[in-house]
């Protein structure tokens, strides 16, 4: 295997350079405690204030409002657990979606065992949700409302703006997983109504194990990991300063690229879907055709195997992905794609590729030409597309 | 993840395809589990003359076809069905935990083929 | 300020460059997700299941046992919550003592306010904890006791084994925050009866934002961070992969070189401490003079004033702390000190210079000089030292 | 943290000691809470001649002492009264919030010290 593609973004980026390099002295010079008095915690501080600072710029927030944690999963524990525990006097419902990331999933269900109530909503086949289904889920017990901005799986994007009116209407909390979003799509806090927002910088060229978590003030919201006074009291533990240093570094470039990676980006991924479709017969487009992340193609194979795919792409140097790779322990077909109304024997033939920053124009050509080839070996190898052909029933 | 043996067989599967009017035919597993295996024999004289399979499924359960159909191919029927799934495993440098049940598949299809066989013989 | 001296090892300590080294390609090169299935994933979860290994080597446990969280803080968050939450049916009483860090305390009292009782066990003037006291503590509805296995302010090193022994005698599950202890104690969880234990690799010459928490086989603990497959399903959250690269390096090289280390930091620190008591009158070494740490002092310094005293040696180069890092947010005298008997007024005086692996006698030489120098001037100043010479008590 | 002026005072504070014979003396504070001030005071016709201070407590509590001192030196007592501690702090280009309270103990010290003169001459 030479060439190495990697097609895999949506899992993890790696950490550019130049991120890399301004968290270095951090780990090895500057490697003080911020909350030490002497000169080497003052230092430290002031790295800290300035990313928080880059932080909130990049979503048009506070700094006072950006609480750093240890990715987007405790981002989303935090928010989701936090908000329910602490307003758990004035209701005990909360509004999601069937499609979000399993850190939000496992969290409402963790508290559906705590006798809250949840309501996953359903999304339509292009994975949307629909913001009138938001609005009528809302009861007087409703405390928040989970919606992510942008799928991981199949890259749709989320109506924010309008829930969050809608959320601000009914008084009722509004926290969106911009996990996948950073970098894509542009956010402002206040013009979206959104009350608490998770990202992960290991999404946007950041490292991994660094996140955040926006909290609007006068937000009610306990600690999550209680201890020492770090976060202003809100999140404990001696923070991850080479962690933090880079996860401001990395939002601020991603902003800052925005524009110019994502037409780069779609033209790439527009380019990819068009010509595997023209090209393999029996396959389907998951997600939205336009409301889709610049980097995300979800296309679903008939007659095939997801792992059986992944492999062989992984022997031609693609690195690719069948659902998300965060669940893929599981190997259970995709709660998106299920959602989406794909049968399971559907699901399972899925395949997501997520551009990046890194990968070329010559790159995608060697996908698009390798791709076909793999299917169809898979293909030659399965009963169930003979027995298609011989206009046979999925067993 | 998968011994090379695993990689072997899932690159270069052995016995790939259908027999024409086979002897024995089995199939196991269902799409919605993500895992199917269809076997067709050419048996004579209770011995396994020729075996092609088709499989739908994941890296392991396209290795464990193939090695399935190297192992019994050439034996007598009887001795075929003798071979385990743990023996299909083995003789792959193993699978990894979450994978075994994908041998399974492969013991399964041949068992149904070679019973298929005997069923048609009486 | 030309020379900087280091001696804040307790609140934090720098990345060691082999254990950089070791971190760097997980950053730009080998950065795969090790859930993927692709080559770029199976390369990380290789380095992943080593790290691992070294791990649980370092503790004579099995690498099944060992999951990585991000910090002490969230190790201890989850031993307590998880086994309290786990196993309230069981009972609702847990015993720890008044002087662990904020991350075992504040989680106590978050727990008590949802309604389990807490037992806050004394220490005797020099920190130990009574392995009598904790026995008799013991009710049928206890479930958990949490005893740190040596003390971040004072450096008190408790009968962590004996504790143990009571622990398993009585079935009760036993919690230890080793976060002070990696690389100065020799550690092995069944030796000494541990069922969970808590770690953070910052304190050991490792990356800051990454720990582990040790789970015996068998204990019944649900996950924290709710979300992916991570870590057996136990802890949700793409892996911080560089970061735990860099514990396993750190704690490996922190076990080899413990004796001969300790060795070292022994003779410095007891040097100090003999030259600063006999130089200095009016000064108490707080903590064991034997059972503790072995790059711990601990002084009190009657009639000044902590920060003044860490502000002054700041100016002559010299990092130390008053109280430990994480709670001097408050400003607070130290809940540890007030519990080994001092009065607030000697409490606010104490000063803790923690030692590590770079500093040299030259160093300590320097410190024996200036420090003297400065708590003269700071009691010149003082209205409190006239007082007491003239035979006044305290205001 | 702390500004380069505080820095100063606290590196080197102005009139540091005890007045031998005071005309008035203020001490507030307590060693329990971390911080106690004791100004004393040389007064002739109403105007501060003299003035030392001794202080227990933080970078910050040393720092407002001197700055304080500096302030009412040479003034009336009149003029020294008005003086406020947010005057202190500006003075001393500002303080960190969490330590606002430090510069209400200078204010306080030289307060008491005054009045204490002024008791005297009743
Ligand atoms: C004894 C002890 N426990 C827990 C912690 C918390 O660890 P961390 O800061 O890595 O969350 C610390 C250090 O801050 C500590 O010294
Ligand atoms: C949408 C979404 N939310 C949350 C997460 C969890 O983030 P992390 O892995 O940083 O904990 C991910 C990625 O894994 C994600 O894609």
């Amino acid at each position: 295997m030479e060439q190495r593609i990697y097609l895999d973004h949506a899992a993890t980026t790696y950490t550019k350079p130049e991120v890399l390099e301004e968290m270095l002295p951090y780990f090895t010079k500057a490697y003080g405690n911020p909350s030490s008095v002497h000169s080497f915690g003052r230092e430290a501080r002031r790295a800290l204030d300035k990313a928080r600072k880059r932080t909130a710029e990049a979503l048009k927030a506070d700094p006072v409002e950006i609480y750093f944690t240890s990715g987007g999963s405790e981002a989303d524990n935090w928010a989701i657990k936090g908000v329910a525990l602490a307003n758990k006097n004035k209701g005990d419902h909360i509004i999601t979606t069937s499609i979000e990331h399993p850190a939000v999933l496992d969290t409402c269900r963790y508290l559906e065992k705590e006798g809250f109530k949840v309501t996953y909503l359903p999304v339509d086949q292009y994975g949307m949700v629909s913001v009138k289904d938001v609005e009528k889920a809302i009861t007087d017990k409703t405390i928040l409302i989970s919606v992510m901005m942008a799928n991981n799986e199949i890259g749709t994007i989320q109506p924010i703006k309008e829930i969050g009116q809608i959320a601000k209407e009914h008084k009722v909390y509004f926290h969106t997983d911009a996990v996948q979003a950073i970098g894509s799509i542009p956010i402002d806090v206040n013009d979206l109504n959104v009350d608490l927002l998770s990202l992960s910088a290991h999404k946007f060229y950041g490292p991994n194990g660094v996140g955040a978590l926006y909290i609007r003030k006068g937000v009610k919201i306990g600690p999550y990991i209680h201890g020492g006074a770090q976060e202003r009291n809100k999140r404990a533990g001696t923070e991850n300063l080479a962690g933090i240093i880079g996860l401001g570094k990395a939002i601020e470039l991603a902003v800052e690229n925005m524009e110019k990676n994502n037409k780069k980006l779609i033209g790439m991924r527009d380019r990819l879907i068009k010509e595997i479709m023209s090209k393999v017969e029996y396959t389907r487009l998951n997600g939205h055709p336009e409301k889709r992340l610049p980097g995300n193609v979800n296309l679903s194979f008939e007659f095939i195997e997801g792992e059986a795919l992944l492999l062989s792409l992984d022997l031609k140097g693609i690195a690719g992905s069948s659902g998300s790779a965060c669940t893929s322990g599981s190997l259970d077909p995709s709660h998106v794609l299920l959602a989406i109304g794909l049968s399971h024997e559907i699901a399972h033939g899925s395949l997501r590729l997520t551009l990046g920053d890194d990968n070329t124009d010559q790159e995608i050509d060697y996908v698009i030409e390798v791709l076909p080839e793999i299917v169809n070996r898979l293909r030659e190898m399965s009963p169930l597309f003979a027995q298609d052909k011989g206009g046979l029933e999925y067993v | 993840m998968y011994s090379e043996q695993v990689m072997d067989h899932f690159t270069n599967p052995r016995n790939v395809g259908e027999i024409d009017n086979p002897d024995g035919v089995g199939q196991v597993g269902n799409a919605k589990c993500g895992d199917i295996m269809k076997v067709t024999l050419k048996i004579k004289d209770d011995i396994i003359e020729d075996v092609k399979f088709k499989t739908f499924g994941c890296g392991a359960a396209i290795a464990t076809s193939s090695m399935s159909t190297e192992l019994i191919k050439g034996k007598n029927i009887h001795e075929a069905l003798k071979i385990t799934n743990k023996a299909v495993a083995e003789a792959l440098g193993g699978l990894p935990p979450v994978k075994m049940h994908c041998s399974v598949l492969a013991e399964e299809a041949v068992k149904m083929a070679i019973e298929d066989y005997l069923s048609k013989q009486k």
